[in-house]
């Protein structure tokens, strides 16, 4: 095993992985900009560099400081965390040329899943479902009325050189898919100069399932179930729980196995995570890979009652996997609410700013990973995650009513977060009940503010 | 005693210490004085002011709280009710049991509980129980505002665990203020009358 | 279900029943010293009533204003936490008579077990093994030596009438004994006004191990496994972990089926811990049995993933609790530690007074429960805990890797805290080795301080 | 860069903010003004002070600390550094990275790293890496204390990644005190020279 390891994050998961090498009595050291001089990562890791000012691209996404300061310190591997350099190919080739193990996968698993329509091939070939399509640019109205009958209606006719929702049309028959194909084009002409269009099924109330994996250096892949990350704000996750409310033994099952089969198929080591969509039908559709630990990855551990950080460093340092090849029985329910420093009242704006007073929430079924602190400066120039609260229950209802008491227990003064609005999504009759899509926050009005 | 509609919406608007100004809060205390009022609310997008004269700790608001209940969003009670002088009509009541316990570490420490600044003495219940002004609900009470009682009359009673205990005055005087209501309940310590010597 | 209880207890304590409370959707109404208004127990309880003043006989130990307080507030139950009126069987009765349910055993079981000779009794019935010894006083010479023979040697001679030390002595032999007893004898008298004196066998180098059992009101009994709780000040417990470094799965067996043996012979309802004395041949023999929540029972909790007071409350009302009858999976180890407020270099001295600073550990494996917050008071009328931290992992040497890193991130200023004596025993040699006895801090020198 | 014997040692000797006496400081550092120390150490029972005058902060120790390096145990430096006059031969230098985080929240506000308080210009490093004041070992130093300098001549080399970068004079001026040994490693924004304009 390392003896010592360098920490290339900031915030509460540079303090996770410097927690999981005190656990480990590995050394630890942290990097940081100017402006974390103050943090708790830097606080809590045996050594630290300072390698930049506050801009990412000048510290936390400065590689040559970064390695410099593995080098300077005798680290013996970087832990990238999520974000920054986490699923950055050519940062874990440049640690490789400097004899510095990457606790990730190899560079090649990176490019491979960083490319999405390769990644899509590769899943076409070993039989995981993708969301039906055209392969490429769809040339008129023609071929598209004729992939729509293929694929079945309704399709999303999407911008090949753009995104944000420009060019994009939903279309339910052969007639408006004509017409909805050349306004498509048209639009995407004018908003990218790039007229070219493509076509996938459109499922409007998807679910958003992942299955986290792992694999070794032996060749042993497990998956460790899924979560269900479905409440989401303009993409990014808010709530994530496991197991899903909505999944079926087998449909967890049969999606375990195809992340097995992608991660055999790559021979991915480390960890990773397969996104699918999920339609009401229970049918999943791969969306993509992230080759990397996630945020939401305590769910996992809670539920399962593992630690993943620990398996990534045991994993890249060619040791044995500690989990059984065989999937772990899941002994309750997870569902984790991501903290951040916004304003709920008005359109989730970043709240940097210092904390005035702070506790923390504790007692049974209850995880907290943080950084902040009672007189803590939320920088302005990272992302406005404060903490990540994990409950734990027998059953799903439980881990809610503890979540629910969890959020009430947590006091954040000085800065705005989205405590109370996060408290009033998992105190919903929709959020209870389990059955909703991606489109949640559409339908979720803040009652009570 | 403190009921409380929900125990923890914590931290919603969160506004730190430092919108608060005593100095206004004096200024609205001249102004209730000036204005004989003896309860002023304000509430604003990000602040709420609730003051009150010489109520009982029972209705349980803290005298200033920002919206959400947070622990630390308590402001300690004992130095602004100590800047009134001693022989104003009022002054603002501590924080009442649970509503705000955790006075934040950037404020002057408030070792215990404030003690409530009544105008003169007061009489205090000595136990936990329902609060009777009558003997009977068909009778009278035993004590109106502005009634001369003397040393050792029976002012209330207190029922508690099924006995009914009589509270009597402990020195002579005139009722000034009645703080509780009839059949409510009280807990220890809990003033329940003005009395003004004789 | 009941809809409101009321917690007869302050502290750590009394917000875990409030949070249990939380979880369950049951109100909960805090009671309160006058030293305790500031209290996080008053502020998270739905409601709260001042009952007294400092002292606890005028507030914690005030049966009348507790009973009072649960009339004028409707609350159908009462939760007496540890300590106080946890083990009053009169207070239970007048729970009883006032038509508010005491949430522990009957008054009956309570009254049975506080008597040692009764208890003792009832074990030699049913077969649990009880400190060998004279049943009572024991008359001259001759006698102890008859007995400290059928018994076997060492054994210790106890003044009836005594304690602290004074009138003990050891015998390994009968001439010793014989003089022993003399001496013994005299100095009860002169140190008591009772000459009379026990025997018991003596264990030099004992652990304390205790078996958790829950019983409800349809007549299912369980044992949740063992915690050692071995490493002691003064009777006082520091440390307590599940499962035993010693026990086998045998021994566990057999000692799990002594508490559940007990627990049926007396109509046990409600959690109940057995303590036992295990000497180094594993035979244990029945202490004494705790009718009530245990400081430690957190322990339990998180090396089987259950919510004890949960159990009580579904107990007291008179629902099935929801554990299965077999012994629940042993799915890794626990350990806990208690934070108290005293000096390590000066005796352990209690010492109150105002925290100027808090940082709580967090991450992965750690629970904390505490009632102390930045700028909390702690008064000086009370004990000394201010939290517990639980750690759990995988193994043993998990959990106590993540209780040194723990406690190292646990930082409480402005009092004195036993926070680096505790993790100095966890880090020594003795206790990650795990073969000690109950005089471990006899051999215990604090290295760094 | 901060190398800490042990991470967590957290809170034994706990001494609360109010122990933090600045005109102690102040007059400490007067002291070694007047006694033209460079470091002060001061180790009591429930305190530890230490003054460095000029020091880079790779030494990494907080310039007062309590016993524990408790993040709240920090003493914000900026304004204590702010009262020295400007012109003083030396001041106190920041919290080094990693030695005291957390500035406690009663503390004046003290956002961002304060920077760190040096007579005069000085050369900092640009980049993380290894310092050499010279082109090889057998070599002399580029330049030494008392030194001449032009702008744009070498002052130092740092290798990072294996690569040897120049560190150049930015401006013309006299080397009055070189901060680093051959051959340590230094972080970004380290002082590496002090160095007084021509």
């Amino acid at each position: 095993m390392f003896r010592k390891i360098l920490i290339a994050n900031r915030g509460e998961i540079a303090l996770r992985v410097i927690r999981a090498c005190a656990d480990m009595d590995i050394r630890s050291v942290a990097v940081h900009s100017t402006a974390d001089t103050d943090s708790l990562h830097v606080r809590f890791a045996d050594e630290a560099v300072c390698i930049g000012s506050p801009l990412p691209a000048k510290s936390y996404l400065n590689i040559p400081a970064i390695i410099s300061a593995a080098e300077v310190t005798d680290a013996e591997a970087i832990h990238p965390g999520y974000g920054f350099l986490s699923e950055n190919a050519h940062f874990a080739e440049v640690c490789e040329s400097c004899n510095v193990a990457f606790i990730g996968p190899s560079p090649d698993a990176i490019r491979m899943m960083g490319d999405k329509i390769e990644a899509k091939r590769l899943m076409r070939k070993i039989g995981v479902p993708v969301i039906p399509g055209s392969e490429g640019p769809v040339v008129d109205e023609k071929e598209a009325v004729k992939i729509a009958r293929s694929i079945g209606y309704p399709v999303i006719i999407k911008a090949a050189g753009g995104g944000g929702g420009r060019g994009m049309r939903i279309a339910h028959t052969d007639v408006s898919l004509s017409s909805a194909f050349l306004t498509a084009s048209a639009e995407a002409e004018a908003a990218f100069g790039n007229p070219e269009v493509y076509i996938e099924k459109y499922f409007s109330e998807p679910r958003h399932v992942e299955i986290q994996m792992l694999g070794d250096k032996h060749g042993q892949v497990v998956h460790l179930n899924e979560r269900d990350c479905t409440i989401q704000r303009r993409h990014q996750k808010l709530v994530e729980e496991s197991p899903s409310p909505v999944l079926t033994p087998a449909i967890r099952k049969e999606m375990g196995e195809a992340a097995v089969r992608i991660g055999k198929a790559v021979k991915y080591t480390n960890a990773g995570t397969i996104e699918f969509l999920v339609d009401r039908d229970g049918k999943f559709y791969f969306m993509e890979m992230n080759t990397r630990l996630q945020v939401e990855h305590g769910v996992t551990e809670t539920v399962l009652g593992i630690d993943l950080v620990r398996e990534q460093l045991l994993i890249a340092a060619g040791e044995h996997m500690s989990l059984p090849a065989e999937p772990l029985g899941i002994r309750g329910a997870a569902i984790e609410c991501r903290v951040n420093a916004e304003d709920p009242l008005h359109n989730f704006a970043p709240c940097p700013g210092r904390i005035q007073a702070l506790h923390l929430p504790g007692g049974p079924g209850v995880r907290v990973d943080t950084h902040i602190y009672d007189g803590y400066m939320v920088p302005p120039y990272y992302d406005s995650l404060l903490a990540k609260v994990v409950t734990f229950g027998h059953e799903r209802n439980e881990a809610i009513a503890r979540m629910y008491r969890a959020l009430g227990e947590f006091v954040i003064e000085g800065i705005k977060t989205n405590i109370p609005f996060m408290r009033e999504v998992v105190n919903s009759e929709t959020f209870r009940r389990g059955v909703y899509s991606t489109r949640f926050l559409e339908h979720f009005r803040l009652t009570e503010v | 005693m403190s009921r409380k509609a929900d125990s923890g919406t914590g931290g919603l608007t969160a506004s730190g210490m430092q919108g608060i100004d005593l100095g206004i809060m004096r200024r609205l205390l001249k102004f209730m004085r000036d204005a004989q009022l003896t309860e002023l609310d304000i509430e604003m997008e990000h602040v709420k002011v609730r003051l009150r004269k010489g109520t009982s700790p029972e209705a349980g608001a803290a005298p200033v709280a920002m919206p959400a209940m947070a622990p630390m969003l308590s402001v300690p009670v004992a130095p602004v009710a100590g800047s009134v002088p001693a022989g104003a009509a009022g002054s603002l009541p501590p924080a009442g049991g649970g509503g705000a316990p955790a006075p934040a570490a950037a404020v002057a420490p408030a070792a215990g509980p404030a003690p409530v600044a009544h105008a003169g003495p007061v009489v205090k219940s000595p136990m936990v129980g329902t609060f009777y002004r009558a003997p009977s609900p068909t009778s009278p009470p035993f004590v109106n505002t502005g009634d001369v009682v003397k040393e050792g009359q029976t002012l209330c009673l207190i029922e508690a665990m099924k006995l009914m205990n009589e509270i009597k005055a402990e020195r002579a005087g005139k009722i000034t203020k009645v703080l509780v209501e009839n059949g409510h309940p009280v807990e220890f310590d809990q003033v329940l009358f003005e009395l003004e010597p004789a």
